[in-house]
């Protein structure tokens, strides 16, 4: 990956909330025609194990997180004509239905918009060094690893 | 060399990262896996679980066969599950 | 198509703009993990006619746009498993960098809401009455349309 | 009937939407054209078009054999640039 990124990339890791508008407004530029944000929420209800989730904490690795997630957005620039790419992920103690990751993508044509945001998802979901722990108040129970997750990205395997 | 752990694998060790002297005769992270098995069976519940642990080396993935010299960041964690 | 659409649908057709951050919000909900948006934006320079652009003027049919946009969110609803979806389209005077449509799905897995809004918007932009008028000092230009947006549909035929 | 015209068309026959008495030999969008065709060239210089414009019955999209009645609004547009 020798090619420089030259968009502006936005990483971030916070315990804060992001503000969706606010994203997508630096996302906007005037050689911009498309905007793709993913929003990822947390859940009030754990599927596999059918019960309540109070409350889920986040974890992650300083440093390699950064890392990985920079490795990502390079291939996505590198793949596809984007034009800026924001992504911002929340660790520490977070409650049903609050905000836990955004990725937003602009591009002039909105399929590479669509793709590279969806490409960065995939591969952040399964290469980003974070761990989610789910709290009720019976049990604190770290979220098992998902084979969904390794499946969704071989639709990108050229 | 420090060696960082997290997730379940952080709560079984005890710790989140320590700093240990590489003997001699540790050339890998296999090497380094039975070192950390012969010090206590803490070590030993978790790396039985071999399946179930990610490697990085300087904060890149890599495989159980990779070098590592004194003044690598080791680090062990399960398959990883933010997003 | 009979099903019946039970989860939350808006439609809005409307001169104001949209706050992406509110539209997103509305969009959470306890049973949600993934929420896409696809946010449309005013280019300030005609690729084709290589011209810069002062504003754009947008005009629809009222009372079919909104028909039209309803037929394409059932075939959505019908097609993947999505928990809610918004769409949001400005009409009248708009300038470059601007927001000019909003379309956000809310789904329990993040592949439904990807593949669910990027089909929104693919048959929006062959189906949906709207019409643009690109103005700079010198000219009123009617936007031509695009091929490539006919191309877009035919990768959701089945 | 009322007709509406959109964009580029409603500019060239300068009106958006007109009242018109369906004659009795006029049963469908074909004939309805021809019509409109006697009427003025104004008419002519949009429908020698005819690739370029799309055509509604109440609203959906139809085609130039659809059947029409005095009832319908009938709505004439180029294909749609939204989005």
């Amino acid at each position: 990956m020798d090619r420089k990124i030259t968009i502006p990339v936005k990483i971030k890791i916070q315990n804060e909330d992001f503000d969706v508008s606010k994203e997508t407004k630096i996302l906007r530029e005037k050689q911009t025609g498309a905007i793709v944000n993913f929003v990822g929420v947390v859940r009030g209800f754990d599927e596999r194990n059918n019960s309540l989730i109070d409350s889920m904490t986040l974890e992650h690795y300083p440093g390699m997180t950064e890392l990985e997630i920079e490795k990502i957005v390079k291939q996505s620039c590198e793949r596809w004509n984007i034009t800026g790419v924001t992504v911002i992920h929340r660790v520490g103690k977070l409650l049903p239905s609050d905000q836990i990751v955004f990725v937003g993508v602009s591009a002039k044509h909105r399929q590479n918009a669509f793709d590279s945001c969806n490409f960065i998802m995939d591969w952040l979901k399964t290469k980003a060094p974070f761990w989610k722990v789910e709290e009720n108040k019976n049990q604190k129970k770290w979220v098992n690893y998902n084979l969904s997750d390794d499946e969704a990205t071989k639709k990108w395997v050229v | 060399m420090v060696i960082k752990y997290f997730s379940w694998i952080r709560e079984h060790i005890g710790k989140s990262e320590e700093f240990i002297e590489l003997p001699d005769n540790v050339k890998n992270i296999s090497e380094l896996i039975n070192y950390l098995n012969n010090l206590n069976d803490n070590y030993k519940k978790v790396f039985v679980k071999k399946d179930l642990i990610k490697i990085a080396v300087n904060r890149t993935y890599c495989s159980v066969e990779t070098k590592i010299s004194n003044n690598d960041e080791i680090a062990f964690f399960p398959p990883v599950t933010g997003g």
